[in-house]
């Protein structure tokens, strides 16, 4: 299979899915001649022109509200925010147009609308720029969110993403951009939204992160592995719908459950796993749900301060010994 | 249509204006009755008084042409061409509404006339209106969508992020403020710096006038003459229709409360856009006085008919809760329409 | 003590800090001329002038930064949502400015900024009119978050809000504006944000609700003590800050706890607190915390569905049930 | 200041003027080495080539008056007053840094010279403007605020909503938009319809002009004009200051990108503000040889003893991360100061 990186598997899904069905088209700042801020649209222009890549202005409650009506109108609108952080500004739109027309339409118009980017932190960019804000998103009724960890991943849920007939808010990390990894080249794999993966088997702890978060969690299972301490990585890939069932599974298998994650945790993703879990699975489990999260602070720009913002190894080493007590 | 010849009104026409002015007008009459005895609840917004910017401006277009509206939704939609019955059973939030009951007054949807709503988010509608014209322009089409919005949209972020989106990338969108000089209690002048908002048309580079909304041919003759300009030019447009609200903001509010007084109130009935264009019809020898009461007899027709059809129709079942949350995929992608987490209890 | 009702309490809470402080000011859409959409600035324009009760247009983003920049200037805004609805558009300076200045400039500015005004579902104003919109605000750091269920919780928190020196972020309830009950007319008198109370003294269940749903919540306490069930009703009151340890000692008494809450259930505010009781109390649970929340769903205009969207007496009696083995 | 005689800069006023900006320049430079050293992260935006709209701008204001920025903005802080040495500690994030190195170079706020920001969601800081405008008013001073942003902003609704409000209460607020002509790599007039910027000013009833922002003393005549005016009448204004960056966007970005030319850029930086500026200091015998040489001298000497001093102050300590979340109150109201909910792990 060719290895690629998650930037490229993105962009080979949007050149893809633009090649199948003409009604795709992406819209965005800088996606066109800039070729991107992040160069997730590289050579897109140049294949499909300025009819289907479009550049707009910074206005992104104007650009989304385009983008859903275009929908509405029977087109397949994929909307880049520049980062995940601007779509605050757009959130009426997502909120209020996107996630209820099929709804207040009595199921008349459904909007088939991507609305993707990076999300949560990167590299010193401070608390306007390094925001999770996934919950947000998880919270409305209407909205699928999905959170790839892997270029494979990335590919296959975004043509997924494409393809739905629904609105989903697709969350990409700047961090991961550079990361390669095998992904097939088949224009038609795709990976359904709503199911979770196994990432690493184990037995005694589940483990349930995504993104940066799972690859850190990823090195603690080898490391743990070596005292003896057997993890299992639950990866979720769709937030929303949540695949309940395999992480369940996960948990009545091991007992124990931690869930990792990179934003604040307070009313976070990670709440409402940890909940569904217990409400769930209680009599399974030994040990009560841990969360790690990131500190409920703003991101602060130094790195140190940075570093200590995001749960490192030995707060999710910790969260995972008190939960299977050794 | 072309807009030179637009205001020569033969009979039939005038009389088509008339009719549907005067539906929507018992339309709502009625509409009040019904909130007064809970057959409607929530929000209701009249639109007596506007009623000829709306039939005007959409008395321009064709049915497959877009119209899109702000939550006083019902003058539009009927305009456009929706069902009274249907609209009616969804004011009464039943089974048979346009939206199934799930919308309400100010959430109007009719796709088989391109009746895009009903927002109830003041602005919130400019960008999608702009979208459609995207995606109108996008398949290489030569239909028009005229969006319909207050004089209290005006300061809102997304009038100007849709007014320069459409002017850049010139979109086929006729952008129709409806300036009753109120947003609530707020008089436009102390809603915004300058107050004639067809100039702002000056800031985007787009063409704009203003325009009595009071006066059916009017408005017919501007938003004709935009919309043929968006058709063939694909040039946005801004137009003011200066009007006025007979009512209060919505049931809830009386009809001359404390931001005005009832002297100006009646004042401004004496312009009410249907008793001036019918007077107008008569003196011209375009309507009788038996045309006159056979439209009044078929108008009150068919809102009876509304009324009964509306509490005829069912409550909309209790699974219909969780139905239209989701569109299930047609695209044969497994799993991609997935139903929603499994409820918590 | 004099009876007043919800209403009026904010009413006199607004009056009170008005005449002590020169500083405080309220801005909003008809919250002048019109003495409130919902009433609740009613006579302050008579009582302080257009200088501190002011009109705005309806540019909820704009408003909001101006309120934020005038705090920052060393004012302290009261800014009034119409419904909290319109928040959604102002989110971005609520989160980016008002919850991060403090932050961000190494703690030189501070956002003394109340924003309140009515959320939560009302009567049949369907789906963009009746969001519950607590948890974006309590995923937040930097903001305080209050949801008051009484008219003297109205007034007690209403004027430690304007007296602190964080933004403030206090969401009433239509449904609650009428309601009577008594109120202390005292001027000092105030209720600390962050402190939980018990609504109803009990021992075999632990419930915790806030506005609409817990006086539901104290109906159905009623009906089960006549079947010898005790409920123990605990109302958060503040959400952020949360008090945690009135919330846990209850449970800790109980051993058995549910959370009913009228918004959706996916990651809202009953996420958090079923996560938190559980992380916290496990040993001491004998039952999963259980979630009782409205309906994953927008809301419908239909007065039947409406009501089946809000968690019923009969859905909140069926988890306590659970919970009690009984 | 009076605006009249505001053009006829003696030896002094011009030297000034011309070390602030050298300052600017050279600042900026070294602070582009320590990113390419890693001693400075994320975000890095050069103001390079626009330092006469600061200097000039902020040279009519009092220390008691206000300024406010987007993410570029060492300039204006640097104008305004801030301790270079701050500035940098703060770009390298560092304990001694204006905001304790958890701002970073989009965020530096200085309250001791009234600089409010740093603020990196682009519109976000026009409201804030507006804000600080109604503080003034409310207490009636007589302060101003000059509020600096780019012609990326125009399109953003928040320009819109900040403008309206402004004109409509007659706030002390002098906008002036950088129209560098770029946001990132969108050229304007692929971002408005209609890209004279100052002419937004006639949809709100406000001043506004355009002026020639390589231009220190036109600037400098421009603002102290609106600034007089926002003093005495309380109008805020809108002025378009014309001017490039001869840099990337950022660090991250070229300075020749595939959106403009070399040639261009080589072109522009033919105005470069300083270069200009001490010509014609020069020229009319303001400056001498050895007077430059001492402001080169004086210049290169604070920045890089802010260069020492960044380097040598502490990381903050890791407490830090959890402080100036909140403050607490002052007010003596028991619990509203109360800490945040205890970390999860
Ligand atoms: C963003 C937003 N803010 C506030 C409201 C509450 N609201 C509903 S209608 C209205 C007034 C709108 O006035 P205008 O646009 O002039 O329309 P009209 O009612 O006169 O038809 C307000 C403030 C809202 N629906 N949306
Ligand atoms: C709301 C928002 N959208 C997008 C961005 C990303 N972004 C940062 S700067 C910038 C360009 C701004 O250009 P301009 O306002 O002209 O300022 P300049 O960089 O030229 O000084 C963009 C798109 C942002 N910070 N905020
Ligand atoms: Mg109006
Ligand atoms: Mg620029």
């Amino acid at each position: 299979m060719p290895v690629i990186t998650y930037r490229e598997a993105l962009n080979l899904a949007l050149r893809e899915e633009m090649r199948r069905d003409p009604r795709v088209f992406i819209m965005g700042e800088e996606v066109g001649l800039y070729e991107g801020a992040y160069k997730v649209t590289q050579g897109l222009l140049k294949e499909f022109g300025a009819k289907r890549v479009i550049d707009t202005p910074i206005s992104e409650s104007g650009f989304t509200g385009v983008g859903i009506g275009a929908a509405m109108a029977g087109l397949r609108p994929v909307v880049e925010m520049m980062t995940f952080n601007f779509a605050i500004l757009a959130l009426d739109q997502i909120v209020n147009s996107a996630a209820k027309l099929l709804y207040m339409s009595g199921g008349q118009y459904n909007i088939p609308l991507v609305i993707r980017g990076p999300g949560g932190p990167a590299h010193q960019l401070a608390a306007q720029h390094s925001q999770s804000m996934e919950s947000y998103f998880c919270h409305v009724p209407g909205l699928k969110v999905v959170r790839p960890s892997t270029p494979e991943d990335a590919k296959g849920l975004l043509k997924s993403a494409i393809r739905d007939e629904n609105p989903v808010i697709f969350i990409e990390a700047e961090t991961l951009y550079g990361m390669k990894g095998e992904v097939p080249d088949d224009p038609e794999f795709l990976i359904p939204l709503g199911q979770a993966v196994v990432r690493r088997q184990g037995s005694d702890v589940t483990v349930i992160a995504y993104m940066g978060m799972m690859y850190r969690v990823m090195e603690v299972a080898d490391e743990l592995e070596k005292e003896g301490i057997s993890i299992e990585v639950v990866d979720p890939r769709t937030l929303r719908p949540m695949d309940t069932e395999t992480i369940l599974n996960s948990v009545r298998k091991t007992h124990r459950a931690v869930v990792a994650e990179a934003g604040a945790g307070f009313a976070g993703m990670g709440s409402e796993i940890a909940a569904f879990i217990t409400e769930n699975a209680f009599d399974d489990l030994d040990a009560p749900v841990e969360r790690v999260t990131g500190a409920n602070a703003p991101m602060p720009y130094a790195k140190n301060l940075e570093q200590a913002k995001t749960p490192s190894k030995e707060k999710i080493i910790e969260a995972i010994r008190s939960v299977a007590y050794v | 249509m072309s807009a030179e010849n637009i205001r020569a009104v033969d009979a039939e026409l005038g009389q088509q204006l008339l009719k549907e002015m005067l539906l929507i007008r018992r339309f709502e009459e009625k509409s009040a009755e019904m909130y007064a005895l809970g057959k409607i609840g929530g929000f209701l917004h009249l639109y007596i008084g506007q009623e000829a910017v709306a039939v005007g401006a959409i008395s321009t277009i064709g049915r497959d042409d877009y119209a899109i509206a702000s939550y006083r939704d019902h003058g539009h939609c009927l305009a456009k061409g929706a069902d009274p019955k249907r609209v009616m059973a969804e004011l009464f939030g039943r089974r048979d509404g346009l939206s199934k009951g799930k919308g309400g007054s100010m959430h109007l949807f009719d796709r088989s006339v391109n009746f895009m709503g009903g927002h109830a988010i003041v602005g919130q509608h400019l960008p999608l209106a702009a979208g459609v014209g995207f995606a109108i322009k996008y398949e290489g089409k030569d239909q028009v969508i005229l969006c319909f919005f207050g004089d209290g949209a005006v300061p809102e972020g997304e009038f100007h992020e849709a007014m320069n989106l459409s002017a850049l990338w010139k979109l086929p969108v006729v952008y129709i403020c409806e300036n009753n000089r109120y947003a609530m209690g707020t008089e436009i002048h102390r809603a915004l710096s300058q107050t004639d908002v067809y100039k702002f048309s000056a800031a985007y580079g787009i063409p704009g006038e203003a325009v009595d909304g009071m006066d059916v041919l009017a408005v017919r003759e501007s938003v004709a003459r935009a919309v043929e300009r968006a058709r063939r030019e694909k040039t946005p447009a801004l137009i003011e229709a200066r009007t006025y609200r007979f009512r209060g903001h919505s049931m809830r509010d009386p009809s001359a409360a404390i931001y005005r007084t009832k002297e100006e109130v009646e004042r401004e009935k004496q312009r009410d856009p249907i008793a001036l264009f019918r007077d107008r019809l008569v003196k011209d020898n375009l309507l009788s006085e038996m045309e006159w009461q056979t439209i009044e007899k078929e108008v009150t027709e068919i809102v009876e008919e509304a009324v009964i059809f509306a509490d005829n129709s069912p409550e909309p079942p209790l699974e219909w809760l969780l139905t239209d949350v989701y569109r299930e995929s047609g695209s044969g992608v497994r799993g991609s329409g997935f139903a929603d987490p499994p409820e918590p209890r």
